[in-house]
């Protein structure tokens, strides 16, 4: 499977409601932290929403910015969903079913290494 | 506390740097293992780069077309694999402890051609 | 066309797509018209606007020959520059002449204005040639009388231009 | 001292390679038609490619890395690959009309069809990207195109009335022969050519070509804030000339010959010789600049090794993307097309196109991750911001304008 098959696909809760797209992988670091990447990454969730522009641009990450940038791209800020792996029930060719609803997912945080 | 990535922002189309400083293409993709019945949390196995692994971003059907030329073009199977645990640091651009060399990045057919010209100088040692 | 009637959404559909093209089609045919080709030119208003234009070409053309020529006289150009210089600006005039004479003038005012448009440019472009040759012969003594006509022609082709714009 | 004579050769190689075919063309001809009625746009060109220019050049300084390859990073593949297609059409385009400005160069030097030279100066253009040093060449070919301060003498000589002229710079007006759309099309025009995008990528790759680091953002600095102003001059001259000679006489320039005719006028055949000097090695120099540019913003999308501080061997894509780009340039401009026209089309399409190439390189010099402390002062973020307004504004305006105007003809 490639990160791509991921990327853009349709999560739908247990009702088949769509909750969106995903637009982004989050990795943990699988095990204890060894030297750079030791024992590798691991997938530890997806965030599913609107593509936030301005997280692409580093609004969310200490790209101060020009103001006038940061008021057109900024605002799109993360209102996505943060899907843990485990709430994953079915993954077929691009069409991922969850458990539970899109009102109970916590909105996804910025990965701040 | 393990250190977290968003994929998509932090790792996709970063520069690839081989040891030497040279560079290596861009993460054009990820390898991850397939998470089968069992739903488990799949590892990213490889990093993927070459204009075919690019073309392979493109779900739609002008992508995949896309990627049989280039794949032909190119006469190759697939893109090129970067085994993870070739990777050095992950930062601004991704750090790779082995030569660009060794990555099979579709120079080659490049190199051919250009080391053909008078003063193209040899390329790295490996490729 | 398929013979099976379209259902309620495709017709639907189908009325936006044909709004849609229309809309298009619309928006093409007003890009077309603003950008003005060279067809057959109908009211005389145009017609007179692009006699001005071409004034003006022909106007510039003789103007740069006649600034070549006198600063060769003066020994500030060299043999090369000028030839190349009088060759552009024949073909200039001439290329004016050409897409002018191509316009079909749409009434009997309109012929009027292109007889006294080419009455001027004929002298303009065959003065034009004469100095080319001269140049490129490199016989610039023969330049100042080849070039006696260029004042009184620009002139004109400036009225004609002020005239008609 | 070492460092003295690298800035002074930094300044005058920025001066020097500050023209191109672009401003020449659009100088002469904005001073043939509007006099002085359009000097102020020619100032907010310089402007705006010095603000970005240094931005560029301090992103490739401290961060080590060239616009393109932080395009494509900040704005993803899919955007990026958009960006991609349309910055190398442009810079193609642009390169085309430069190899035509060499060969219009030599041909009215020598009178000898265009045509013949173009196949000659494009084999020269890639013999100079693939073995001369990056330096030396782009020193070189700086320092020749200072002849044309030549222009700028011919207009000193002429004892011009300055004060009229600096009353007709502040006080533009639209003469009775032309009409809004055409003034505002030309507005443009000079606007694209003065920030033509292959400046930034070329001025970005160059600074990681001649492995420039932070110690070396003073040299950054310095080049373009004097450099870029005093070749800015340079192209006010090609417009005042024009504006003094050929605008009295109603001639509406459309070859190189007309653009020199001004220089000959007071400065006779020296004056003429500088003249052709300074117009072919600017186009030759800009040939370089561009044929480079479009390797560059390939290799960078596609994250292959680039460089001329790399032996060819170990950047064989880009060397190919080089003689590729220039083969294609040589090839559009024996189709016959106008040089001439060529260049209005590339300025113009530039102007189209500036935000593509200025957005992404605002926002990585405001990313502390690429920066470090070096981002954007508030200053030049205020006016780099108000620049992108402007840009878009003209980048909107562009086909309309076209259109309205008929390319200018109107």
């Amino acid at each position: 499977m490639r990160l791509s098959d991921l990327l853009g696909a349709e999560v739908v809760d247990e009702h088949g409601r769509a909750v969106g797209k995903v637009h982004d992988v989050r990795l943990e670091q699988a095990g204890p932290e060894q030297a750079d990447l030791g024992p590798g990454l691991r997938v530890e969730g997806l965030i599913v929403g609107r593509p936030a522009l301005g997280a692409r641009f580093g609004f969310g990450r200490g790209v101060q910015g020009p103001w006038l940038l940061r008021l057109v791209f900024g605002s799109l800020g993360h209102d996505g969903h943060d899907v843990a792996w485990h709430r994953i029930r079915s993954i077929r060719d691009r069409r991922i079913r969850i458990a539970g609803t899109a009102d109970d997912l916590p909105t996804p945080q910025p990965s701040g290494d | 506390m393990a250190r977290r990535l968003d994929a998509a922002l932090e790792l996709l189309d970063r520069q690839l740097v081989d040891k030497d400083g040279r560079l290596a293409g861009k993460v054009d993709d990820l390898e991850l293992t397939d998470p089968g019945d069992g739903l488990e949390q799949p590892r990213v196995t490889a990093i993927l780069t070459g204009p075919d692994a690019l073309a392979g971003r493109l779900h739609t059907r002008f992508g995949r077309w896309l990627q049989g030329v280039v794949l032909r073009l190119l006469a190759r199977q697939g893109p090129a694999r970067v085994p993870l645990e070739q990777v050095q640091a992950i930062g601004s651009s991704i750090e790779l402890r082995v030569a660009a060399g060794r990555l099979d990045t579709g120079q080659g057919w490049a190199r051919r051609l250009i080391g053909r010209l008078p003063g193209a100088g040899e390329g790295d040692a490996a490729q | 066309m398929s013979g099976t009637p379209p259902d309620r959404p495709a017709a639907r559909l189908s009325d936006r797509c044909r709004r849609g093209l229309a809309a298009v089609a619309l928006a093409l045919a007003v890009l077309v018209a603003a950008a003005g080709c060279t067809g057959p030119v109908r009211s005389d208003g145009v017609y007179a606007s692009k006699a001005a234009a071409t004034a003006a070409a022909a106007a510039s053309a003789v103007q740069t020959a006649r600034l070549a020529v006198q600063e060769a006289v003066d020994g500030r150009l060299f043999g090369r520059t000028l030839a190349q210089t009088l060759a552009e600006a024949a073909s200039d005039a001439g290329d004016a002449q050409t897409t002018f004479d191509a316009i079909q003038p749409p009434d009997g005012r309109a012929d009027v204005l292109r007889d006294q448009l080419d009455g001027l440019l004929t002298p303009a472009v065959s003065a034009l040639e004469d100095l080319r040759i001269a140049a490129r012969r490199g016989d610039v003594a023969q330049l100042p009388s080849l070039a006696a006509p260029l004042p009184r022609l620009s002139d004109k082709l400036e009225q004609v231009q002020k005239a008609h714009r | 001292m070492r460092k003295l004579l690298e800035i002074a050769l930094g300044i005058l190689t920025a001066i020097g390679g500050f023209v191109d075919i672009g401003d020449l063309v659009a100088s002469t001809e904005t001073g043939a038609r509007f006099g002085l009625g359009l000097a102020w746009v020619l100032l907010v060109g310089v402007v705006g490619i010095v603000i970005y220019a240094e931005m560029a050049g301090r992103v490739a300084s401290v961060s080590g890395r060239a616009v393109f390859d932080l395009v494509r990073e900040r704005l993803g593949a899919g955007a990026g690959l958009l960006n991609l297609a349309a910055s190398f059409f442009i810079t193609l385009l642009t390169l085309a009309a430069e190899i035509g400005g060499v060969a219009l160069s030599l041909q009215l030097a020598t009178s000898v069809n265009y045509l013949l030279f173009v196949p000659v100066v494009g084999f020269l253009v890639w013999l100079v990207c693939w073995r001369v040093r990056f330096e030396l060449m782009d020193n070189a070919v700086g320092l020749l195109g200072l002849a044309l301060i030549v222009v700028a003498v011919a207009v000193w000589r002429a004892h011009p009335d300055w004060g009229a002229m600096l009353h007709s710079a502040t006080h533009p007006v639209v003469p009775t022969t032309e009409s809004h759309a055409a003034y505002w099309y030309f507005a443009i025009a000079l606007l694209g050519s003065a920030m033509t995008p292959y400046e930034v990528f070329f001025f970005s790759s160059g600074a990681v070509e001649q492995r420039w680091t932070r110690s070396d953002l003073l040299v950054n600095r310095l080049n373009v804030y004097i450099g870029f102003p005093l070749g800015g001059l340079l192209a006010l001259a090609l417009m005042v000339a024009a504006a003094l000679v050929l605008e009295p006489l109603g001639i509406d320039p459309s070859h190189l010959s007309q653009a020199a005719l001004p220089t000959s006028l007071v400065l006779g055949r020296l004056g003429l010789a500088l003249a052709l000097l300074g117009f072919f090695a600017c186009t030759f120099g800009a040939s370089l600049e561009t044929a480079l540019s479009c390797g560059y913003s390939i290799a960078q999308y596609f994250g292959w090794q680039w460089g001329k501080f790399v032996k060819p061997a170990q950047a064989p894509r880009f060397q190919l993307a080089v003689l590729v780009s220039i083969a294609l340039g040589v090839g559009l401009v024996l189709t016959t097309l106008d040089p001439v026209q060529i260049t209005e089309y590339a300025i113009v399409l530039s102007a189209a196109a500036l935000p593509l190439t200025y957005l992404p390189l605002l926002i990585v010099a405001n990313d502390p991750a690429y920066l470090g402390g070096k981002v954007n002062s508030r200053l030049s973020n205020a006016i780099a911001s108000l620049f992108l307004v402007v840009l878009v504004l003209a980048s909107v305006a562009t086909i309309p304008l076209m259109i309205a105007s008929k390319a200018g003809g109107g």
